[in-house]
């Protein structure tokens, strides 16, 4: 892999003024990888992350300004929750979770930047292309990686994300903390649920498909899928198309 | 003697407590309905359909679920415990605690747009844990209240249900709290649990996915349950080609404990087998695997024929000893024993039809109130005092006394509510509040001129239709002088506000776009009325039910078809015209027909309550059928009780006791009856508000097995009376079961000759233990705890042979020796007895004199010749007709306490009536234009309550409507084909003007 | 700061900065441009509410930084030279020329004195469009700028290029022509002035009052200093003693060192403390080998032949605070001492010259002129007065500020409205929202201005010639703007804001206020129904919500998901 | 059929108070989407709909007419309305033919308070059909009854 293709994405304070972004000009300038210039870390919706690989990018890093220096105060840890709920669905979309980088830079440190830029791009080398980008399977991921992305539009799960600083370090409404623990298992339960219930949500759009051939697509028990089915009609994601003897399909509507 | 309070408070919001509730407002009780849940309708509200007549359960139970709510005399109080009781009868602290909601019910206007939006998810229990709910929910959404509760177990505390409710409803803080009221009397109605099949593990429930409970499969069914109403294997959501059902799990079963009989599961076994077939595209086989199917119900033995010979449900008379799983395909392999050979089934799906046991606080509760469980933890009740605890003035109904089914919980029910009242009769409207309403305005000379009130419903309007727009096009449509929009218009202060606008802008006619009229015409009509307007000059466009909520991604379109629908109702709206609620007054007298056991407790029970009564009957004694019952199976002396009955019925200054009387004539409508009473002494006219039917039945004199013609045949009512007078012996007794039941011409069961049957040869037993008594019989039905009374004469050695019609037992004679000949199904072969008497278990007629008296009434009657009530499940003891009511064996044969039950109940659906010295009917009745008339007669005989009667005039014969009579269905209107007869708020010209709104664009003149 | 009492619904909320501020520099702003290496614009804007950006970036006592909240997590931004440093990058391309501003009105204004309140009201309604002539008794204008102040802190030229300016807008100034000598108030009357703006400032430093201060070599400060900047030269011999804690005495004491004394002693009453001086020149004086000596008051200057000997100084402790606020100093019995002197400069404040004025406008008892405190009206209808003239001695800024408001009452006057409608408007001073207390000590990467100071010469060059050529650290130092203020504050009203904006789909949003749970400057509200709503003024376009918000309803005006995802999209086609 | 594409037909719908309302309701409830092409009428029963109505909605332009009661035989509300209703839209349907109108665009269903889903499934089928046949050939006459 001579090119490994990296998207970058870098904050307004945390740039070095030599580090050349926003040009579309590929990954041959200097740090050696396509930066995209934000305001914040923080900005960088999980849907912006989850398209890039969709897109076949073999890595995304996101740079930003270390904790107590954010110039927007919280915005690297709004980072911080979303990027492990990203790594979570890269995970579950059987992506390496190594692939998505978040670290910290200094503007007056051109060097500690150029050296996150280039360990990443190493490590992409090292880790080789996406499997979007080869392999037999590469149909698979794709599939995954845009079940992840509607995952990472899901409202409950943003919520979640959204409100994970202050369930976990503030207070809940009831005045309690939740322990970080805990919030992980449920964070993490609910990812699981939404990725599954994204990807049978795919799978049905492209055709009515029954409960059987779904379960053994996604590798999950029959019953469990049978489950994700009745959620998912509860919330209008999918309707029954038509029983073909003793099996109903299932059709994916546009939501 | 501390004072009297006239209010009741009523534990448990199912159909039981819900009925009792109704009853008693109804009757100018105050009631405060508690209920452990969040929300009332217990687990009737859960079953997808109901048997015998296939009626969706949602649909009959919602109006009672929303009359409950809506009440002004009932207040709701959910989420709540009882903790404890002090006083008596008549004057009783409850104290309570409620549990905290987290939601302010006053606020929670039930939009749901919290439960949408929760991240946390967790088991709908409502739907048995087949599918998920939020943390903040409903039960279901039809739920009363309609107010949604935060489960704290699950729920994270993350705040978005706080933020996205727009009516500032999310309580967090909220505490439980504790509080204590002064009531009258109380009824429990705590209902009853499903028995836990985990119990039986050789079932494989909770094992095996594919093996689904009765109460499960019911949501399974239900069209708003998880599966949408297709039955499905929860393993791999296939539609199951091959269903068991096995009967009796978690009853009848003496190794745990469970030697009652759940009364109500044979029968929903074979209505969930038969709707599976109806709710399946493909063919379904049913198989129910049952020890005997107890079709005792009324019309029950129908349905079950049905079943088998309509639907194809094979019945197999074994039990299931064992279920195991192939883990491959997930179907189930039954074990079991069929004619003595062992077998092996496989099926895709087991429905383990569950019985019912007491509820879980039912030991608590006995505390907390002080009164005796039986063994089971079901409330003790005795055989003449069936809605009575052991504690005066607390009162039981539903399935917490015993297992039944839904008809028969209505109607002890509405027998709690008799007797609950009864003791506190004098406090009568003394808790609850009347409401004034200032004079109507008269609007017949004003152009008219039209509010119309937008709902944003929060956002769950104006999320997708635009409100402004709409405002904004309603305001210029003809008519229409001042629109507005309101964050909620169903909120407390909306409802001052919109009065302000009629007067301020002198509207004559108000519509409300927003929800539907089902749930909040109600409160919109209270409120113009509240402003002096005539509440039928109101009108509703749904926007939401019908626009925004099912036209989510299509704004643009919602917003068009909610104008299209304001249009059309605008255009209705013009031409409202204001309605009169006929007001009828009520002569406070009853008159019963009949003076059996029934109508003497229905003829006290009204006593008691402080009405006059008319008790009818047509023999020289009181007492009827009850005379001829010397014992009971429960041990009790029914003479005794006849006694003392007849003694209460006779010293009562308010009963006037017909003998050897008849009524011969019934004249006039609900409130207004006038009646002749025949006897020898002559004609007595008498005026009376309610009738009830309480005219009984009568042992079937059988044609069969030589009765009549051989001495030692005798039915088991002249058995009984000779063990009584102590004149039997015999080595040998032969029962026959079913002597004219269940028979082609008389195909229902007669309920009570089980009973009998295993009463009498327990007597027998007990004289002389050595006599051999065999009962052949088709199946054993010693329904509820009659069961362990079976279990007992079998354990005395009473041996229960079975048959079926394809062989009968045959008895002869042979010179005066009586032979029965009959085949033993276990060792399969025909034997033959020779005993000294052969019992036929004779069914039960009706009266005779059913027929006159239907006709006298213009009540119906079922094919059986029984009288067929208003409704099969929720309105036992009702007739269609207003003001007929019905009890005891006139209903259909059933035991002491249920006729009793049904006694008392007809005495309190009856004070519904009594205690209101006027009743408001419907508005929205049948009108007739008498120039326009011609007296065709098509309307009259159309409608279905015989609401309509020709009036001769000088010249011609026209149709005038009863409007006590009328329920406004409007049938009438649609055939008058001179189109002189029409409904009130639905006239043609209305609903004409509203069609062509709703297509054609208008513009202001 | 300010905190005044609400007159008006409108309720401003402003950064600590610029609520410090008495002319309301919108310094959030010009730092967020400097931040953004807009120099030029960062000037624009200081001009916009003050005409001296590098007059006040070198001699402004600087409240705005006082006030800085960045001094909780290590240092105060260093504002004054961030304004400096704008204001030479900016000369650096030569002077800015502006273009006249058209007369749109035709009343004539006069102002007498071309000092900083003068030339601010000049300046002021110059914007306006009013013909405004300035008179100047000096022979060129600035007032204390020009001659109060000495070269090593603020050159000439400085004051000249922004005087400059002024005149370019049209304002004329008339030097040589002293009110009460030259021409009287009446006699602007029959010219035509419509309405006329006294701020002849005060122009006299206040006496001793002890004997021997008529000495030879008892030069005044303020008299001093005009005379220094005038080109004359002092022979103030070896030792000089500067008496007072003032700005003018460090600069007094500063210049001495420049006439080539040995030994400059400033003689203060009070302790350090109470030194009104600013700190960071007593500093720069202390290294150039100035001595101070404190609680010390002189009781008397003793001469030989007319000329200044020595000085007999009392000592004083400090009792309690007096009504200023600092602890009045109490004389020491028999504390006397002396100190060999050859020069005694008197610099304890300045007094106003009543001679020139109109008598009628004199107040009797405080020998000032008094005026309405907030219309600076005075007893004659048209005739405004403030700046020192009124205050007594003050700062640059707040003349300037005295000079805004009146221009205001001018412009009203002129206009026949009402003078004192809304004049104050409520100010909130803003923080974030969020706790920023909570940010922890920041580990300083950036080089403090202040302590560039460190490489002085004693000359008359001005001293902290900065690293100010190095833009990259300006904008470093500018960065470390926490930015208290609401957005809007800092370049929105000004039309000079590229800031991005988060923008609010209503009809997607479910009101869930995720978006303000994540919002770190509380700039989210709902509105009535409940639905998110940006306050333009406080969002600052990071775009954390639009990143947060579960229903997806929230984008970023600028820098949309789109033109991200389309930067990506070309990135990778383009690999 | 060329204009199919972009045809939306009109829908007038008479329900019943009891059941068929309630099912829409039910559908609402439950957020079951279907297209906006209908507008619904309440009557109190399926029988007090007047084939005068039908043919009014007909006049005025509908496209396609549902009739929706309770369920047969014993779910009416007033016993036996359902009955009435159809028997009265059988005849109706044959003298729709009659008039040159496809009876297939007047439709008689019965849906329960429980069966939101089934609402929205005939609603759906009703405007898939309607697209097929096109609109109302009154209207493309401007021809009236």
């Amino acid at each position: 892999m001579l090119r490994p293709k990296i998207i970058g994405f870098v904050c307004n304070w945390s740039k070095p003024p030599e580090i050349q972004t926003s040009e579309p000009s590929g990954f041959e300038g200097h740090p050696k990888i396509h930066m995209i210039q934000v305001m914040c870390v923080g900005r960088i919706d999980p849907v912006i992350v989850l398209d890039a690989f969709v897109r076949g990018a073999d890595g995304v890093l996101m740079v930003g300004c270390p904790s107590p220096d954010c110039h927007y105060v919280e915005g690297n840890t709004q980072a911080k929750f979303k990027v492990k709920m990203l790594k979570k669905l890269l995970a579950l979309a059987g992506i390496k979770p190594d692939r998505l980088l978040l670290d910290w830079a200094h503007m007056t440190d051109v060097e500690s930047f150029v050296k996150i830029v280039d360990n990443f791009r190493n490590l992409i080398i090292a880790m080789g292309q996406s499997p979007l980008n080869g392999g037999d399977s590469s149909d698979d991921f794709l599939l995954n990686l845009r079940a992840a992305k509607n995952t990472a539009s899901d409202f409950r799960l943003r919520v979640l994300t959204g409100r994970e600083g202050e369930l976990t370090q503030a207070e809940s409404v009831y005045g309690e903390t939740i322990p970080a623990n805990d919030f992980d298992r449920i964070s993490e339960l609910l990812t699981r649920m939404e990725f599954i219930r994204h990807k049978i949500h795919l799978l049905a759009i492209q055709e009515p498909v029954s409960v059987k051939q779904l379960a053994e697509r996604i590798k999950e028990k029959p019953s469990f899928v049978l489950c994700q089915i009745v959620e998912m009609r509860r919330r209008g994601m999918v309707t029954l198309d038509e029983i073909k003897g003793t099996t109903p399909l299932y059709k994916g509507l546009e939501v | 003697m501390a004072e009297k309070i006239g209010s009741v408070m009523v534990v448990g919001g199912g159909v039981a407590g819900i009925q009792a509730s109704l009853d008693l407002a109804d009757s100018g009780f105050k009631v405060y309905l508690l209920d452990k849940s969040s929300s009332i309708g217990g687990v009737m509200a859960e079953l997808d359909k109901t048997f015998p007549t296939n009626d969706c359960s949602m649909c009959i139970l919602a109006p009672k679920l929303v009359a409950t709510g809506r009440h002004p005399n009932i207040s709701l109080i959910t989420n709540a415990e009882l903790v404890d009781l002090k006083g008596q009868a008549g004057n009783f602290l409850v104290k309570f605690r409620k549990r905290s909601r987290y939601v302010d019910e006053e606020r929670c206007n039930g939009c749901g747009l919290c439960s949408q939006k929760c991240p946390v998810e967790a088991l709908d229990t409502f739907n048995e844990g087949l599918s998920n709910r939020s943390a903040i929910y409903v039960e279901y959404p039809q739920a009363v209240p309609l107010k949604y509760i935060i489960d704290r177990e699950k729920c994270i505390g993350c705040g978005t249900c706080e933020e996205v409710c727009k009516a500032k409803a999310i309580a967090y803080d909220q505490q439980d709290t504790e509080t204590t009221l002064s009531v009258g009397s109380i009824i429990l109605a705590p209902g009853f649990e499903p028995f836990d099949a985990r119990v039986k593990s050789e079932l494989g429930y909770g094992k095996f996915p594919n093996v689904v409970t009765s109460i499960e499969f019911e949501r399974i069914l239900s069209a708003s349950g998880p599966y949408g109403g297709l039955a499905l294997r929860p393993s791999d959501g296939e539609v199951p080609r091959k269903l068991a059902f096995i009967q009796c799990v978690g009853s009848r079963d003496a190794q745990i404990n469970r030697d009652y009989c759940s009364a109500a599961c044979c029968m929903y076994g074979i209505k969930e087998a038969i709707i599976a077939k109806e709710h399946v595209p493909v063919a379904l086989d049913c198989t129910l695997f049952y020890m005997d199917i107890r079709a005792h119900g009324k019309e029950f033995d129908a349905y079950y024929n049905r079943a088998q010979d309509e639907f194809g449900i094979r019945f197999v008379r074994s039990r299931v000893a064992n279920i195991t799983e192939d883990p491959k395909t997930n179907n189930l392999h039954l074990y079991y024993v069929e004619e003595e050979e062992p077998t092996t089934e496989e099926f895709d799906m087991v429905v383990l039809s569950v019985g019912m046991q007491p509820p879980a606080e039912a030991s608590k509760l006995a505390n907390i109130f002080g009164i005796e469980l039986n063994g089971q933890k079901f409330c003790q009740t005795r055989m003449f005092s069936p809605v009575e605890t052991s504690r005066p003035g607390v009162f039981v109904c539903g399935a917490f006394s015993s297992p039944k089914d839904i008809p028969e919980s209505v109607a002890q029910a509405s027998g709690a509510a008799a007797k609950a009242m009864s003791i506190i009769a004098s406090e009568r409207g003394k808790e609850i509040v009347a409401k004034e309403y200032p004079p109507e305005r008269d609007v017949s000379q004003e152009e008219p001129r039209i509010g119309v009130f937008v709902c944003h419903c929060g956002i769950n309007i104006s999320g997708t239709v635009s409100v402004p727009e709409v405002v904004d096009f309603a305001t210029k449509l003809p008519s229409v002088v001042y629109g507005e929009a309101n964050l909620y218009t169903c909120s407390q202060d909306t409802q001052g506000m919109i009065k302000e606008k009629i007067q301020e802008h002198n509207l004559n006619r108000v519509i409300v776009a927003s929800c539907t009229p089902r749930t909040h015409e109600a409160l919109f009509r209270e409120t113009v009325r509240e402003s002096g307007l005539n509440p039928y000059l109101f009108e509703m466009a749904n926007i939401r039910d019908q626009c925004s909520w099912v036209h989510v991604h299509q704004p643009k379109e919602a917003t068009e078809k909610a104008k299209d629908l304001i249009r059309s109702v605008v255009a209705k709206a013009r031409l409202l015209k204001p309605l009169r609620r006929p007001v009828i007054n009520v002569t406070p007298t009853g008159l019963v027909i009949g003076g059996g056991v029934s109508g003497m407790t229905a003829a006290l029970e009204l006593a008691n309550q402080g009405f006059d009564v008319h008790l009818v009957e047509r023999t020289k004694n009181l007492g009827g059928h009850l005379r001829e019952i010397r014992y009971t199976l429960e041990g009790e002396n029914p003479r005794e009780h006849l006694d003392s009955l007849v003694t209460q019925v006779l010293e009562n200054g308010r009963i006037h006791v017909y003998l050897d009387s008849e009524v011969a004539e019934v004249n006039g409508f609900v409130g207004n009856f006038k009646s002749k009473i025949n006897s020898e002494s002559g004609e007595k006219e008498v005026e009376h508000g309610v009738v009830i039917v309480a005219t009984g039945a009568k042992e079937y004199v059988p044609t069969e097995y030589l009765y009549g013609n051989a001495p030692g045949v005798v039915t088991q009512r002249e058995l009984e009376e000779m063990l009584f007078n102590g004149a039997f012996k015999a080595e040998s007794v032969v029962m026959i079961q079913c002597v004219g039941a269940r028979t082609r011409e008389r195909p229902n069961c007669a309920r009570i000759c089980c009973g009998q049957a295993i009463k009498n040869a327990l007597r027998i037993k007990e004289t002389s233990p050595e006599t051999d008594v065999y009962v052949l019989y088709k199946d054993v039905r010693s329904y509820g705890f009659k069961e362990k009374y079976y279990r007992k004469a079998a354990s005395k050695g009473v041996i229960f042979v079975n048959y079926n019609d394809d062989r009968k037992p045959e008895v002869s004679s042979d010179g005066g020796k009586l032979k029965v000949l009959f085949w033993e199904p276990i060792i399969k072969e025909e034997i033959t007895l020779e005993p000294d008497t052969v019992v036929l278990s004779a069914a039960v007629s009706p009266n005779p004199d059913s027929k006159r008296v239907s006709e006298m009434l213009k009540v119906p009657l079922t094919k059986d010749g029984f009288f067929l009530e208003a409704h099969m499940k929720l309105r036992p003891v009702d007739f269609q007709t207003d003001g007929v009511f019905l009890c005891g064996m006139a209903h259909s044969p059933k035991f002491i306490d249920e006729s009793i039950c049904q006694a008392c109940a007809a005495a309190a659906r009856a004070s519904t009536i009594l205690s209101k010295k006027t009743l408001e009917m419907e508005g929205i009745i049948a009108d007739v234009d008498e120039d326009l008339c011609s007296g065709c007669r098509i309307c009259e005989h159309l409608c279905p309550y015989s609401a309509i009667e020709m009036n001769e005039k000088q010249t011609k014969v026209t149709a005038h409507v009863l409007e006590a009579l009328c329920k406004g269905c409007g049938v009438c209107g649609t055939a008058c084909p001179t189109k002189a007869i029409t409904l009130g708020h639905f006239t043609t010209g209305e609903i004409l003007a509203q069609v062509k709104a709703a297509l054609v664009e208008e513009v202001r003149a | 700061m300010q905190k005044v009492e609400q007159d008006s619904n409108e309720v401003r909320m402003l950064p600590p900065c610029r609520a410090a501020c008495p002319a309301e520099v919108n310094v959030q702003g010009y730092i967020a441009l400097i931040q953004q290496r807009r120099f030029k614009e960062s000037v624009e804007l200081i001009r916009k509410n003050m005409p001296f950006p590098a007059i006040c970036g070198r001699i402004c006592f600087s409240p705005c930084q006082d006030a800085c909240n960045r001094k909780e997590i290590d240092q105060p931004v260093g504002i004054r030279h961030l304004k400096r440093l704008a204001a030479d990058i900016e000369r650096e391309q030569g002077r800015v020329k502006p273009k006249p501003i058209g007369k749109t009105h035709s009343e004539q204004v006069a102002i007498i004195g071309a000092g900083p309140a003068g030339l601010a009201a000049a300046y002021e309604l110059a914007k306006l469009g009013y013909p405004v002539t300035v008179f100047e008794r000096m022979s060129n204008p600035g007032g204390m700028m020009r001659y109060g102040i000495p070269d090593h802190r603020l050159k000439k030229y400085v004051v000249a290029n922004e005087i400059a300016f002024i005149q370019d807008l049209g304002v004329e100034i008339k030097t040589g022509s002293a009110l009460g000598k030259d021409f009287t108030l009446e006699d602007l009357q029959e010219l035509g002035y419509k309405a006329i703006f006294i701020a002849v400032g005060a122009q006299r430093s206040q006496l001793l009052g002890v004997p021997g201060e008529h000495l030879g070599n008892v030069f005044p400060a303020v008299e001093f200093l005009r005379d220094i900047a005038q080109g004359r030269t002092f022979d103030v011999g070896e030792k000089v003693a500067i008496v007072g804690g003032g700005n003018s005495a460090v600069d007094a004491a500063r210049v001495s060192l420049r006439l080539e004394a040995r030994e400059v002693i400033i003689l203060y009453r009070r302790s350090r403390k109470e030194m009104p001086a600013l700190s960071y020149e007593v500093e720069a004086a202390q290294r150039e080998g100035v001595k101070l000596q404190f609680l010390v008051s002189p009781k008397r200057i003793l001469g030989e032949k007319g000329s200044v000997k020595a000085i007999e100084c009392v000592r004083m402790k400090l009792g309690p605070p007096d009504e200023s606020g600092r602890r009045r100093p109490i004389p020491i019995p028999d504390s006397e001492h002396t100190y060999e002197i050859d020069t005694v400069i008197p610099a304890i404040g300045q007094k106003i010259e009543t001679h020139c004025l109109p008598p009628v406008l004199v107040d009797g008892k405080t020998r000032g002129i008094s005026t309405d405190p907030l219309t600076l009206e005075t007893k004659l209808p048209g005739v405004f007065a403030g700046g020192d003239l009124v205050t007594g001695p003050a700062s640059v800024i707040e003349a300037v500020a005295a000079g805004k408001g009146a221009a205001i009452s001018i412009d009203r006057y002129l206009n026949n409205s009402n003078l004192k409608a809304d004049r104050h408007i409520a100010v909130e001073e803003t923080t974030w929202v969020k706790n920023w207390k909570a940010v922890t000590k920041k580990p300083e990467r950036y080089v403090s201005f202040h302590e560039d100071l460190g490489r002085y010469k004693v000359s008359f060059e001005e001293a902290d010639e900065l690293m100010a050529k190095n833009k990259e650290i300006a904008v470093s130092e500018a960065r470390r703007c926490m930015e208290c203020g609401p957005c809007i504050e800092c370049l929105g009203d000004e039309g000079l804001c590229d800031a991005d904006k988060a923008v609010i789909d209503e009809s997607l949003c479910t009101g869930c206020n995720v978006c303000a749970v994540v919002c770190p400057f509380g700039g989210v509200e709902k509105n009535e129904i409940g639905v998110a709503k940006i306050n333009e003024f406080l969002c600052k376009g990071c775009g954390i919500c639009s990143a947060s918000c579960p229903e997806r309803a929230v984008s970023m005006k600028k820098s949309s998901e789109d033109q991200i995802v389309n930067m990506i999209s070309a990135a990778l086609e383009g690999s | 059929m060329s204009e199919e594409s972009d045809f939306e037909p009109k829908i007038i719908g008479f329900l019943c108070n009891w059941c068929s309302y309630a099912g829409a309701d039910l559908a609402g409830v439950s957020r079951i989407q279907y297209p906006p092409n209908i507008r619904i009428i309440r009557v109190m029963c399926s029988g007090r709909v007047d084939p005068a109505f039908i043919l009014e909605a007909f006049k005025n332009g509908a496209d396609g007419v549902l009739v929706a009661g309770c369920h047969l035989p014993s779910d009416c509300h007033y016993i036996s309305g359902n009955f009435k209703a159809s028997r009265r839209i059988a005849l109706l349907q044959r003298l729709l033919q009659d008039l040159g109108i496809e009876p297939q665009r007047l439709r008689l269903e019965w849906v329960s308070a429980s069966e939101g889903d089934k609402f929205a499934t005939i609603v759906r089928e009703m405007v898939e059909q309607l697209k097929k046949l096109g609109p109302n050939p009154l209207t493309k006459d401007g021809g009236e009854i």
